[in-house]
């Protein structure tokens, strides 16, 4: 059997044991067993995937496995992974494993909600090995489907209003997404012969230049909304600020990583002469989400809005080197997704922490937290020192990088507006520093925060696995940014020509 | 002006006389009444066109059936002389602006077109005929459609019983 | 007796529109149940009209509108059966037949 | 020469960050401090050994050639712009490695008797470890882009330890300023590196400083709005330079940056961290010369305006941090001039002299630092209106503090008076206006030195609560060894050593110019004796008679403001707030104003769904006629 399915069936068994067993301890364990499971699971792929490569398997996919799934639309149970769907199968097992440790104190429902998560982590995995782009757009439902539960159910704040609103919204992206991917699917064959979903098979076929120019907007803003795409973001702040935090952590960490993964695998891989057409208008639309949600996330008052806000600019850098064709760029953009995705679950997961002690998460209601709870606030600080770009974590690697290959474009255009989204790192840093001066330093401002516990043992493993992560991909990124690369001058050369 | 002629205008004369005093009039029971004439005269316009059969069962099921149904069900649920409410004004005004605009538009579209007039010779209208196509089964046979209405009446008959009888409490 | 050369056609369906209206007013402006049953009547019976008069005048050499308002006149006979036990029904339910009263099923 | 064991120069502060950051309480203070230092003693001794193989090994014929220790991949751009994690050693980089190394070992000594008892103990030797690391990545880088990482780690070192006392609020804003600030430059410090690696493709060092190479050729030929790229992307990584270096107008978070421990202050902000701008000149020094000799001129006239300007507000401030941090700000801005204003080669004096007073003013500023430190130490504050007549007291802090106002000041034979004749040499044979400028500064020097260590030490005695004492030989121990340093540094061959061609270079006495700037320091020394040696009411006439300069530049001629105004009401009020208060009423309004729309719509019609029957009948006949009218008509 594939290696490739036990990614979905470790989950399924996983969520039926869940069902089986009795009480909450038990849940969690069984879940923590599970994707403990899966985060092995993962490195096993990926050691057996770097034996192959180095067995000279140079096929553009490896582990490609297909079952006709519907023989009359031609749709197929596809799977198989390259370097760049490695990538994000890892940082998906670390940021599900890390939720399931954060939300160690689930009480209400606690069978239920880890369903649900599992269900969503499974659709993510799912979504990641999937070659045939209706099996994309299953598993990408099955991702976004159980957000809406998990956050209107086990939510703070306005939970239905804004589990109502990201549903919503993400489902009008899927909306977009369908047409997009069914326009593809319907010029699949220009030359007459069958019609096929397989995006490899497609890759290699021409599809008209108008029915690109049609279909790619609806494709690429349908991804984008997932990605967070300036106007499309505002589901973002409202949908984070209610999520529990293992959701939160899932779904800035991993989920909006989709959006960004779709536009680049399928979008403009799929369609490369739309891509390169109308390239300006979204490049003018993710500079304005990188510098803006900078500066929309410095006024903030609510750690998770400021949270949403950098992801926005973050993910927009995401989407901003993706629309630079080239390689370096593009390494830069999935080594950013892998960055901003560890970082942002590990901000989720500390802001629940802190928001489970303290029960606000207004920083002028906090002050001082370094003193009472110095664990947390430590690795408060390294999240936001990666987040600001800080070298030897994560951030500085993948910023670097995109800001080296966007600027290896020779057009005014493209270098003028990476000047303007490298001036984030200083907005970044700006809206950083104040939190942790207000939040973390300072004089303790409450006296009941005395009394405050520092992290327990599951708080401090979540933690410090996504610590550990970001620092090893900081300190040594070849291998990474080497496993990224090596499909991409395939893709780029199709994508360039 | 010949006899089919005048006999014509007076039964289109007493339908539309008859239906317009039948939703008119606020006595229910006269309503009822007057709805019968309707019918009748129908049966006759039906007699006109040589459509003898379908005459008589029209006299039969509506004014025999159907009408005696009705006045039934009036007797059931009001006293004899009880008066309608008058219509409500804005229910009215909208009906009457709506029939007359559906008239004036059906009329117009009816006399623009002209029907051409078939040559051919007409079928029997005799009930052996009529029993033959009814119960035939090749071409121009109407017997599913008369199994049909058979399974619909029973069901019709069934489901009436049912919903009108007195729950067991 | 053969009408086409003394009446025409149109006079029929005109006369089956008028009817068709008039019941329609019936339906609209009465809000008693049994007289908007009434109403509806006239409709089908109009609409037999129709049904036979364009038999007689277009078809004579076959017999689909005579069969037609055979069967029309059977169901609207099913039809006045289960109304009126319907009518029976929300009288006792609701002590009325008025339909200003029997609005439950909305929004 | 197989020099791999420099490796251990890097890898030892990482493990020592690590053992004392990561231990955490678990490890007894002391123990921290102990191993911190006894680390630091053994990186020092490796960088003195290495400087002595290094330059001892003999001058050869070519001059000192740089060496490549190790090296390795740390990231792969494309096949030519690769990250390589390597260590250099060339004459700049191992001077540098002697004086951070040495200066980091007296200010950890230092610490054991100035932080004893601090809470916090661990950290702050885990912070100095990571910061001594990151300095010394920062000198050895043998690419630019080696050297960004490393200066943006400085720059996070700099600002755990300003933001030490992190209870104290005006402490954690004076990180976050330093830390921003410095962030902006930091971004065309990266800009700048975008545009040279762009242009040159590579990030090398040896590379883009081979003149004989192309890689510097197309840059200098591409013009761009007037100036050459490679003029624009040296100016903008001068920037950067400048923002670590805090020169004008990029300095206001140095002065700031006192509230960190006074050690710190000794350390990062005098004589090691705040000369990164001056090492990233001086590496460069051959592409600027070449390549864009515009932009020198620019850093010589910004260093040269850095000093005056700095030097002007010390004369009126009454923090001594504060007083010493301007006069750090003056002293880097004369090594600016003097990289400005070198030629190359045989001309390279100003390059010499620039560096030589880097290593003398590392010396003499630590101990000015450390002394200041042993003061506040002794009365518990920072103003200097509460000191006075300690030389009673404090006997060894006086008597080095003395000994290092005289070098700063530039009196014979001490060694500030040879570095700053050299840079004035230079100056004097390349611009005369900045000649005039600086031999003004040297005299302002001495002038608010010298007012600094009267108001100290002499002058009258406020009244302590407490009788001041001298520090503990901990603390006293690393003064006396800096003064030495201080003395003596002045007598390093240095022109054999530190040249833009690593060959030795000729040096003649200028008497033109030496006499003159002694004479205007000794006039410093004695106006500030005038005014400040004894209380009197002279200091207050003369500020009454320059009231508006004394005001402005006692307020630091308002740039602090500018800054905040910037800052607060035209980035956050003008920009962030619209911004935010644009994402919630107009892009989010949008979203909610579709959402509402569809919602009153459907509560708009579901009022048709009236369970009025005879409405139905109504909608279902319109709509026919309706239909059939649209069919009518479309026919």
């Amino acid at each position: 059997m594939n290696p490739l399915l036990y990614l979905l069936i470790i989950p399924g068994l996983t969520v039926a044991g869940i069902t089986l067993v009795k009480d909450m301890k038990q849940v969690r364990l069984v879940a923590a067993v599970g994707m403990s499971l899966q985060l092995l699971w993962s490195f096993v792929l990926l050691y057996w995937f770097y034996q192959l490569r180095a067995a000279g398997h140079t096929e553009e996919m490896l582990f490609v496995s297909s079952t006709t799934w519907y023989e009359a639309f031609n749709i197929q149970y596809k799977f198989g992974v390259d370097g760049v769907s490695m990538a994000m199968i890892l940082l998906t097992s670390i940021v599900t494993f890390a939720g399931i440790f954060a939300s160690w104190q689930v009480a209400v429902l606690t069978r239920e909600f880890f369903i649900s998560l599992i269900i969503l982590a499974g659709g993510v995995f799912g979504f990641f090995i999937s070659l045939d782009l209706f099996t994309m757009f299953l598993f990408y439902e099955v991702a976004v489907i159980p957000m809406y539960l998990l956050i209107g159910i086990w939510g703070s704040g306005p939970k239905e209003y804004s589990a109502m609103k990201l549903t919503l919204m993400l489902m009008g992206g899927s909306a977009l997404l369908m047409v997009g991917l069914l326009g593809i699917y319907f010029n699949s064959a220009p030359d007459g012969g069958p019609l096929t979903f397989d995006l490899t098979e497609i890759a290699r076929i021409h599809i008209p230049r108008d029915a690109q120019l049609f279909f790619f907007p609806f494709t690429f803003v349908g991804f984008g909304i997932l990605g967070a795409l300036f106007p499309f973001h505002t589901w973002s702040p409202d949908g984070h600020a209610s999520a529990p935090t293992a959701v939160s952590m899932l779904h800035a960490g991993v989920l909006m990583k989709l959006g960004g993964y779709g536009c680049f695998r399928v979008a403009m891989y799929l369609m490369p002469e739309a891509a390169h057409e109308l390239a300006w208008i979204f490049l003018i639309l993710t500079t304005i989400s990188v510098v803006y949600g900078a500066f929309g996330a410095i006024w903030q008052k609510d750690l998770k809005y400021i949270n949403a806000y950098s992801s926005v600019s973050h993910c927009g850098l995401v989407l901003f080197a993706l629309l630079m064709m080239n390689e370096t760029a593009t390494t830069g953009a999935i080594l950013q997704m892998i960055s901003h995705g560890l970082m942002t679950a590990l901000f989720f997961a500390l802001i629940g922490m802190i928001y489970g002690r303290t029960h606000t998460r207004m920083i002028h209601e906090m002050g001082g937290l370094m003193k009472v709870i110095p664990f947390l606030s430590v690795v408060y600080v390294i999240a936001g020192l990666a987040s600001l770009g800080l070298p030897g974590l994560s951030g500085f690697v993948a910023e670097m990088t995109i800001f080296v290959g966007s600027f290896q474009h020779t057009d005014t255009f493209h270098r003028v507006a990476t000047l303007v989204a490298a001036s984030s790192i200083v907005i970044t840093a700006v809206y950083i520093l104040r939190v942790v001066g207000v939040l973390l330093l300072g004089p303790v401002k409450n006296e009941h925060f005395h009394e405050l516990k520092d992290a327990l043992w599951f708080e401090k493993l979540s933690g410090v696995t996504l610590v550990v992560s970001i620092a090893a991909i900081g300190l040594a990124p070849l291998w990474l940014s080497n496993l990224i690369r090596e499909p991409l001058g395939q893709m780029l050369h199709h994508l360039i020509n | 002006m010949s006899g089919p002629k005048i006999i014509f205008f007076i039964l289109a004369a007493a339908i539309l006389v008859f239906s317009v005093m039948s939703i008119f009039s606020r006595r229910i029971l006269r309503a009822a009444i007057y709805l019968l004439f309707v019918l009748v005269s129908m049966a006759g316009l039906y007699y006109m066109m040589n459509f003898q059969f379908l005459a008589a069962v029209q006299l039969i099921l509506y004014a025999g059936g159907i009408v005696v149904l009705i006045i039934f069900s009036i007797l059931l649920t009001s006293q004899i002389n009880s008066t309608l409410d008058p219509p409500r004004k804005s229910h009215l005004l909208l009906g009457a602006v709506t029939s007359v605009l559906g008239l004036i538009l059906g009329a117009t579209t009816i006399l623009k077109y002209s029907f051409q007039a078939s040559a051919s010779a007409p079928i029997g209208t005799d009930m052996r005929t009529i029993g033959r196509h009814l119960l035939g089964t090749g071409a121009e046979g109407y017997a599913l459609p008369f199994e049909v209405i058979t399974v619909l009446l029973l069901a019709a008959l069934v489901g009436s019983i049912l919903i009108a009888r007195k729950p067991k409490v | 007796m053969n009408l086409q050369s003394e009446i025409p056609l149109e006079y029929m369906i005109v006369l089956s529109t008028a009817v068709f209206f008039i019941g329609l007013v019936g339906v609209v402006i009465r809000r008693n149940l049994i007289t908007m049953l009434m109403g509806i009547e006239l409709m089908l019976n109009a609409v037999n009209i129709n049904f036979v008069a364009f038999n007689h005048y277009l078809f004579p050499h076959r017999l689909e509108g005579h069969f037609f308002a055979l069967i029309v006149m059977a169901i609207a006979a099913a039809e006045a059966a289960v109304a009126i036990a319907l009518i029976i029904n929300i009288y006792r339910k609701f002590s009325t037949v008025s339909v200003d009263d029997v609005d439950e099923l909305k929004y | 020469m197989d020099y791999a064991y420099t490796l251990w120069i890097l890898t030892l502060p990482v493990a020592m960050f690590l053992t004392i950051g990561l231990s955490g309480d678990r490890l007894k203070s002391n123990a921290a401090g102990i191993l911190g230092t006894a680390g630091l003693a053994v990186i020092a001794a490796l960088s003195w050994f290495t400087a002595f193989s290094y330059f001892g090994s003999g001058l050869p014929e070519s001059g000192f050639q740089p060496v490549i220790a190790a090296q390795t991949t740390w990231l792969a751009f494309t096949e030519t712009l690769v990250i390589h994690l390597g260590i250099l050693l060339d004459p700049l980089s191992v001077m540098m490695l002697v004086v951070i190394t040495t200066v980091s070992l007296m200010v950890h000594i230092y610490s054991l008797g100035y932080m004893h008892g601090e809470r916090g103990y661990n950290r702050y030797y885990a912070f100095l470890s990571l910061f001594t690391f990151s300095m010394l990545g920062l000198v050895v880088a043998t690419n630019i882009f080696q050297m960004y990482i490393f200066w943006e780690l400085v720059g996070v070192s700099s600002y755990l330890l300003i933001g030490f006392y992190y209870e104290k609020p005006s402490a954690v804003a004076a990180a976050k300023k330093a830390f921003i600030v410095t962030r902006f430059a930091d971004l065309g410090f990266l800009i700048g590196i975008l545009l040279l690696s762009f242009n040159t493709g590579t990030f090398d060092f040896a590379a883009l400083n081979d003149m004989s190479g192309s890689a510097i050729a197309q840059p200098v030929t591409t013009v761009f709005m007037g100036l050459s790229v490679s003029t624009w992307a040296m100016l903008l990584i001068f920037m950067g330079g400048a923002g670590k270096s805090a020169m004008f107008p990029l300095h206001i978070w140095l002065p700031d940056a006192m509230e960190g421990p006074t050690p710190v202050s000794a350390l990062i902000h005098a004589a090691t961290m705040v000369v990164a701008g001056v090492y990233l000149v001086a590496r460069l020094f051959p592409v600027y010369h070449f390549a864009a000799p515009d932009s020198l001129e620019v850093i010589a006239w910004v260093g040269s305006f850095t000093s005056l300007f700095a030097a002007v507000i010390a004369c009126t401030q009454l923090d001594i941090k504060r007083v010493l941090a301007f006069s750090t700000l003056s002293q880097i801005g004369y090594m600016m001039v003097a990289l400005g204003v070198s030629g190359y080669g045989d001309e390279g004096v100003g390059y010499m002299a620039s560096l030589f007073h880097l290593f003398t003013h590392a010396f003499f500023k630590a101990l000015l630092f450390l002394g200041a430190g042993s003061v506040i130490h002794a009365v518990h504050s920072n103003l200097m209106t509460d000191m006075g007549g300690l030389r009673k007291y404090m006997p060894l802090t006086h008597l080095t503090f003395l000994i290092a106002c005289l070098t700063i000041a530039g009196v014979p034979p001490l060694s500030g008076f040879f570095s700053k004749d050299e840079i004035l040499v230079a100056a004097f044979e390349h611009n005369k206006v900045i000649f005039a400028v600086q031999w003004f500064v040297a005299g302002l020097t001495a002038f608010y030195m010298f007012r600094l260590y009267f108001n100290i030490f002499w002058n009258s005695d406020p009244h302590y609560h407490h009788t001041p004492h001298e520090s503990p030989p901990t603390m006293t121990g690393p003064l006396l060894f800096l003064a030495a340093a201080s003395v003596l540094a002045g007598f390093v061959p240095f022109h054999d050593f530190v040249t833009t061609d690593g060959k030795p270079l000729e040096t003649e006495f200028h008497t033109l110019v030496a006499v003159p700037s002694v004479l205007i320091g000794l006039a410093g020394i004695a106006l500030a004796w005038w005014m400040y040696a004894r209380k009197n009411s002279r200091p207050e006439s003369v500020a009454q008679t320059l009231h508006g300069l004394y005001s402005a530049a006692f307020r630091k001629f308002y740039i602090d403001e500018l800054y905040l105004f910037i800052t607060h009401q035209l980035i956050f009020r003008f920009i962030s707030r619209p911004v935010a208060w644009f994402d919630r009423h107009i892009v989010d309004g949008t979203m909610n104003l579709i959402g509402n729309t569809t919602v009153s719509v459907s509560v708009a019609i579901k009022k048709m769904q009236s369970g009025e029957l005879q409405w139905y009948i109504w909608y279902f006949t319109s709509g026919v006629l309706v239909l059939t009218l649209i069919l009518l008509y479309l026919n």
